[in-house]
């Protein structure tokens, strides 16, 4: 016994190692329906054979170069929507919310003919301080934020009207550095090959020192051939991607964006205090106040950000279209920013989801809509089959988890 | 040297008066059982000096001052440690994040490995039988998740510790630690509350026990000068009670 | 059910014109226009006609319930007169009815209400207007010898206007020997659902597309935007509502066309006609459509050679809202100033 | 002591009797925060006021008609969706289930010549089925409700075009029953009053008997005077309302349905044991399946209840409109049939609201706008107008809630 | 006459095994302490009798017959009555609905005089000090709530009752009058599984007692032939523990 970690003792533990061991953890825990977002990879992978059987171009490269990028705005809300859904409350407005953005930086970029970085900022700030006009209403007057956002829904909608004026539809210049960034620049190759790389060198080292840390502090750690096995697995993955999507265009700058907030986001989540408190108020909000936590900051927090994270997809949302129009925003832009962040494993009730989830999800999401619409399907049918295949896809990961109750985790 | 002095501490909910007219006093290094029956206001008490919900009327004295304890933050600030009878934990969050939530070790950048190991040494201090500390709490047993919750309050620098019920659901090993545990405060000069329902655990470490009878003050009884019996009677509120023909009838048959 | 609903309120139900109320209900917000030329235009003229009159406007958002609620409440204000576009044909039968039940004469504006005879209708045809657009741009491919098939970018689904408009495209696209590659129904007219589906056709039809059949200048914007984010050329795309943006991507050469409606004229007869049906004339029309009598008014097809006259010297537009920034250059060779 | 009831004998309770004290206990509860639906109430007072000083048509008996008629639709779904948010779920789709069950009822009647009411039973049958299924897949695959009706949503908007098919919008006959019911019937005046006396003299009758079964049981009781005061207070409201409204065409009978199935759906969730069981599984699901309820069955229910009020609301709507076509059900039937639920004091987290606060929470709805309907504004200020008003309306319910929790009730 | 009986039941949560082949039998009319540390599996085991988790592996015997309890509503069927630890109350409904959850008097118009009547009784029958039955379960007291509990167990007609630590938040009176109402319940024919921490009350009324220990069984004792102290080595593992070092320390000062 003396040989075994602190964490490792207790004599009811089944303790195993080596790629044995994983292999075996893997599987009980297949059984516990414990997988974390394996089975969204599973509905994503079924899904895309489905799709790509029905109509050939769809898993070509040019596609799926056109996938990243469409997924970029959504993708961007729907990682404010995990922040909300995290600690059990609900962002109605984000649609409006992008939608005023873009209208605000169109009418400041091209009608007043402010520079573009001013213009951007102006609409963040304006997505920020919505945020946080919605957290002194949730914290002052407790309403349910499912009204507030609603009221916002309305009333940003109404703004970006308002804002859009006379005009109604404006133009972003095809040749501002904006819209180039949101069409038009790609990553070179290489650039993005040692992207891969320093990913998958940071992965290791960061696991390896972490390894090192804990073994000396006597607990149980990873060993190096596991730590290799993965970042070799990460490199391949990405080499492979690069390689494949480098076939036409290559990785778009605003995918690496996205991609690049998501991580930010999923470090602050899972490795700051700032995280800590957003997953205990959603979990149990009176404990989580009773622990000495500011509840109040922490809601107002995470309403900031998705209102700001609405902003931003709103920005990229018009520089993609290269215009901002009364109708941007509108639509399906709320129901798919939060089927985003459900589909990939946030809970509505708080306390549960990742980062990482709102990336899967909105490419869920985007598969299904680019594959239909490939299909060229009468609408009636297109609506019909979309709804199906979306609950494929979440069945698939229902499935998989849903032994997790009758072993006992909720 | 008192630490805390409560006088006139008054708590209505809805039509039910709680508390009415509450006096207590806890001295540096002193033990204060406070006892009394089910739904007398014992957990009431606790939760207005650790800033759950404010009272309806009377004053808190802390360290000489009149003090207002409006929330939890203010109550942490002033040093008032609490477990509460429902422990207050976040069943999504492991044994380790419960254990250090608001008090984590290097916020921006978390310390995992600096966590768990000082998770481990306050569980075993306990005689915790907890086998992973990184589980979800929602996984853990009755015992396990009052175990965290006592681990939890000893983490700060407290100067005032409240343990509402803190050995009910531990095993009787754990309850043993407890004691030694706050016969330990004791000696550190902490001021230390302490609410149970065992006469036997009560007698063991508290230096005075007060009494709550229906939301009110019933004796405050020094714990070398009184009998169980007499604790007992004034819980009750009479001398003939259902723990006392009990005791009969244990000696008759 | 009789009782005219605004009997006891002060404002508008004296037995004569003065202070009289009308109502001006249009359909949605997917197209500009109603907003920002219909309402005004028509608000002026009425003002002209009878300056104590008050216009009651309201916007049904593409929900007949809504409309239904509009006109309702319009009757219980007491309005002499309904001028309505209605959101859905059918359904608009059922407000000519109780409009006509509390004697307030209704005048059906660019949608007609085929089922119920309404008192009058002025339009321009919305099926006309798909087949005008669609013609002018198989007309322009075939002037260029293009090989290769055409997309068709409809409108909302749920829209029954874009399915007149779908209908008017089909009239035309079908018989003109060019491919119909693939066709999509764009929910809510969005622009951004316009541009994912041009992008999707793209990978899957490359060059073969010569052209792009758009409904309205939003889902022509899109479908712009698709081709410019694919990095490949445009080809013609055609646009309806002569938007200022799209009369920019016109000047810019990005856009092959638009359709102006001369909405200043029908904005203004309908106010006209309302006015003397609230004076308690009859109008007669001069046709008759779906047992209405009927007023029926021609838009024009806007490409970049007639850009100038029909929505710059006739000043629809103003060089000012149009040529700012990059657009400068195109204006100043097309001589627009 | 001996002279107390069983229940009022513990001497930490206040016992207040008699007029003056339900003035005190009133008092009591709103310092708790516990007022039930009055804050609401007062909420749509101050927006009636003020929509009434902006237009005096607004209050004019002729507007009101219109207002309880264009209530009934989405009513009758919002008392659905509280079903559903009882749970603790959500049901997305009741607009696309309305605009199908419309669309089924014009194809089957007009189009097929069916009779009226196989038409209207064939419409709600498949409501009804659509629930169970939604029933099935949640319980079978524990797929979220939140994705479920999402897929339901896109799928049976589709299912509405196809049945539809190329006409897009079909006519229903004026001079049809279904028709007139929705937009000629009325009751007439003395049925009306009937209807008045009758209510009231039900609820005295009732708070009589109840009354002295408990007084016979030994349990504290309302008194006469009480009793008399309270039917009294409603006779007055009913007979104003019925007078007023008579003013002009009166009481329409799809309103007196709405208000019906209200009531129905009163008795069900709180007098018989399938209603304590939705709260109870709203409450604690775990708890009340080892309380031994059929939980399954418990969310088959709700699902299928919500669908089928949303068919019936369908036909109404579609009766009311005289018309089916391809934008029924589409819109803000969503929003506003969930935000009527919520704003009339349903959770949506699940265990707590009533049968009325949908009744309620439409007739918010529907004031505000048929209030902006009358005041002629831009679409963008009516927009910003409608959320700052629905934000006012609830924020006065939230303010006189929120002691609620500084006084410890969650 | 054994109405359950228990053989090979096993049970991993994970990588925790917390029940391996545990072996158990309570004969009508005969109360059964299990006891144990904690996390010892106890409340596991109970979880798997009232049909809340399946077992992994092992047989379940009940009244003669092999049975399989795959959800709450067959242990009910069966006439398994239990107290959770966790109480399972929903915290919504108040005292009334949550003792008639399931169980409801005239099921299509609610009978609430009567099921008030009864609530009353069976409250006062257990000592309860609860001001009033119809406010939520949220605004009881932890003990208050544990009352609504065990009252709920004995509305049905159950053959078994399992009671996990039903005393662990009471007061002293009501503590004796669960002890009363155990003794009750074993002259009334029932068979009871009772599991506490409390030697002293497994002493008063038990007549085995079974313990576990790290997920297994560590011995069945007759309660009359052993005593406190085996009872805790075999919890603990050891005789030199926590709880003898308390007694022997109380002992010399
Ligand atoms: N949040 C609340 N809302 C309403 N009433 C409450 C609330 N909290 C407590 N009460 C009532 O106040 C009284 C005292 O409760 P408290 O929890 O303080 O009792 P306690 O002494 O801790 O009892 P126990 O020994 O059972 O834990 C009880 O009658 C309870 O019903
Ligand atoms: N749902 C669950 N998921 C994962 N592990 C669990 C779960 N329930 C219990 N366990 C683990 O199983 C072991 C036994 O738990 P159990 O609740 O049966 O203990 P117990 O004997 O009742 O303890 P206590 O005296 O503290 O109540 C514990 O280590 C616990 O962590
Ligand atoms: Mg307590
Ligand atoms: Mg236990």
């Amino acid at each position: 016994m003396s040989t075994l970690t602190t964490d490792r003792q207790d004599e009811r533990l089944q303790n195993r190692d080596g790629l044995r061991g994983v292999l075996a953890d893997v599987l009980e825990r297949a059984r516990g329906g414990d997988l974390g977002v394996i089975p969204v990879v599973v509905g994503l992978v079924v899904i895309w054979t489905v799709l790509q059987i029905l109509n050939p171009i769809f898993l070509s490269s040019a596609n799926l170069v056109n996938l990243t990028l469409e997924s970029a705005a959504v993708g961007i809300i729907a990682l404010g929507i995990v922040c909300v859904l995290l600690v059990g409350e609900i962002d109605l407005s984000v649609g409006s919310v992008s939608g005023l953005s873009g209208a605000v930086l169109a009418v400041l970029f091209v009608g007043q003919g402010l520079p573009v970085w001013l213009a951007i900022a102006a609409s963040v700030i304006m997505g920020a301080v919505v945020g946080w006009l919605y957290g002194q209403l949730f914290n002052r007057f407790g309403v349910p934020s499912f009204v507030i956002t609603l009221a916002g829904l309305l009333a940003f909608l109404g703004l970006q009207l308002y804002v859009l004026g006379t005009k109604g539809s404006i133009n972003l210049p095809f040749d501002s550095g904006l819209v180039n960034f949101a069409q038009l620049d790609f990553v070179p190759a290489w650039l993005s090959y040692t992207f891969a790389v320093v990913a998958a060198a940071w992965l290791f080292a960061s696991g390896y020192l972490h390894a090192r840390e804990r073994r000396r502090a006597g607990l149980s750690a990873k060993g190096v051939p596991m730590l290799a096995a993965r970042s070799v697995a990460l490199l391949a993955v990405l080499a492979f991607v690069v390689w494949y999507l480098g076939q036409t265009r290559g990785v778009g700058w605003m995918f690496v964006f996205f991609v690049a907030l998501v991580l930010v986001m999923h470090y602050l989540l899972s490795r700051t205090k700032w995280g800590r408190s957003v997953y205990a108020v959603g979990g149990n909000v009176e404990a989580a106040r009773r622990a000495g936590i500011n509840v109040r900051a922490v809601y107002t927090s995470v309403f900031v950000l998705c209102s700001t994270f609405a902003a931003v997809g709103g920005i990229l949302a018009a520089a993609r279209l290269a215009a901002a129009n009364q109708s941007s925003g509108a639509g399906d832009v709320n129901l798919n920013a939060i089927a985003a962040a459900v589909i990939g494993g946030t809970s509505l009730f708080g306390g549960r989801g990742t980062a990482f989830g709102a990336l899967l999800g909105i490419i869920v999401i985007q598969s299904i809509s680019s594959g239909l619409t490939l299909l060229n399907l009468d609408s009636s049918i297109r609506f019909v089959v979309t709804g199906a295949v979306l609950l494929l896809a979440v069945v698939v990961d229902s499935v998989s988890r849903r032994s997790r109750t009758s072993h006992g985790r909720a | 040297m008192t630490v805390l002095s409560l006088r006139g501490i008054s708590k209505t909910f809805g039509a039910v008066a709680a508390l009415t007219d509450i006096e207590l006093d806890v001295a540096a290094g002193q033990v204060v059982a406070v006892v009394g029956d089910n739904g007398a206001g014992k957990s009431t008490l606790v939760k207005i000096l650790s800033g759950v919900h404010p009272p309806d009327a009377g004053t808190i004295t802390f360290g000489g001052n009149a003090v207002e304890i409006p929330t939890p933050a203010a109550a942490h600030r002033l040093g008032i440690a609490t477990v509460f009878q429902d422990l207050a934990l976040c069943e999504n969050l492991n044994v380790i994040q419960n254990l250090f939530l608001g008090q984590e070790i290097r916020p921006l950048r978390l310390n995992d490995v600096a966590m768990e190991t000082r998770s481990w040494e306050l569980l075993r201090q306990l005689s915790a039988k907890i086998p992973s500390v990184r589980v979800p709490v929602a996984a853990l047993s009755g015992g396990q998740r009052q175990t965290v919750a006592i681990a939890r309050s000893l983490l700060g620098d407290p100067k005032v510790i409240i343990l509402d019920e803190p050995t009910a659901a531990l095993g009787v090993a754990q309850t043993a630690e407890v004691l030694n545990l706050v016969e330990r405060l004791r000696e550190n000069g902490l001021g230390v509350i302490m609410i149970s329902h065992n006469m036997a655990d009560v007698k063991a470490v508290a230096d005075t026990v007060a009494v709550l009878r229906l939301g009110r003050n019933n004796g405050v009884f020094d714990v070398d000068q009184v009998s169980t019996e007499d604790i007992i009677a004034a819980i009750t509120g009479a001398t003939d009670n259902a723990v006392s023909r009990r005791v009969q009838k244990g000696a008759r048959s | 059910g009789s009782g005219s609903g605004g009997g006891d309120a002060g404002g508008g139900s004296g037995g004569g014109t003065e202070n009289a109320k009308v109502a001006f209900l249009m359909p949605d917000l997917a197209s500009t226009r109603y907003e920002l030329q219909d309402k005004p235009l028509f608000e002026a003229k009425m003002k002209q006609l009878c300056p104590t009159c008050e216009v009651i406007y309201q916007n049904a958002d593409s929900d007949a319930a809504k409309q239904q609620q509009q006109v309702n409440s319009a009757l219980a204000q007491g309005v002499k007169a309904i001028v309505i576009d209605p959101v859905d044909s059918a359904a608009a039968a059922t407000f000519v009815k109780s409009a006509q039940s509390q004697q307030v004469p209704i005048i059906a504006y660019d949608r007609p209400i085929p089922a119920t005879p309404a008192d009058y209708y002025i339009s321009f045809d919305n099926e006309k207007i798909g087949q005008m657009i669609a013609q002018s741009l198989v007309d322009h491919l075939k002037k260029e010898n293009a090989e290769g098939g055409i997309l068709q970018v409809n409108g909302s689904p749920t829209d029954a206007a874009a399915g007149l408009i779908k209908k008017g495209i089909h009239s035309a696209v079908d018989p003109s020997g060019f491919k119909l590659l693939a066709e999509y129904d764009t929910p809510d007219w969005q622009p951004e659902k316009a541009q994912t589906w041009v992008s999707g056709q793209i990978t899957q039809f490359k060059d073969q597309i010569v052209g792009v059949v758009a409904a309205n200048d939003g889902t022509g914007g899109g479908s712009i935007a698709a081709f410019k984010a694919a990095g490949v050329k445009v080809p013609p795309v055609t646009g309806n509502d002569a938007e200022i943006a799209a009369a920019q991507r016109i000047i810019a050469g990005d856009q092959y066309n638009t359709i102006s409606k001369p909405i200043k004229i029908v904005a203004e007869a309908a106010a006209n006609t309302a006015w003397e049906f609230m004076q308690g004339k009859k109008p007669a029309g001069k046709a008759t459509l779906y047992d209405t009598p009927s007023e029926l008014f021609v838009p024009t097809v806007v490409t970049k050679e007639n850009i100038k006259e029909v929505l710059f010297d006739s000043g629809i537009m103003k060089a000012a809202d149009v040529c700012s920034g990059e657009y400068a250059k195109g204006c100043e060779e097309l001589g627009i100033k």
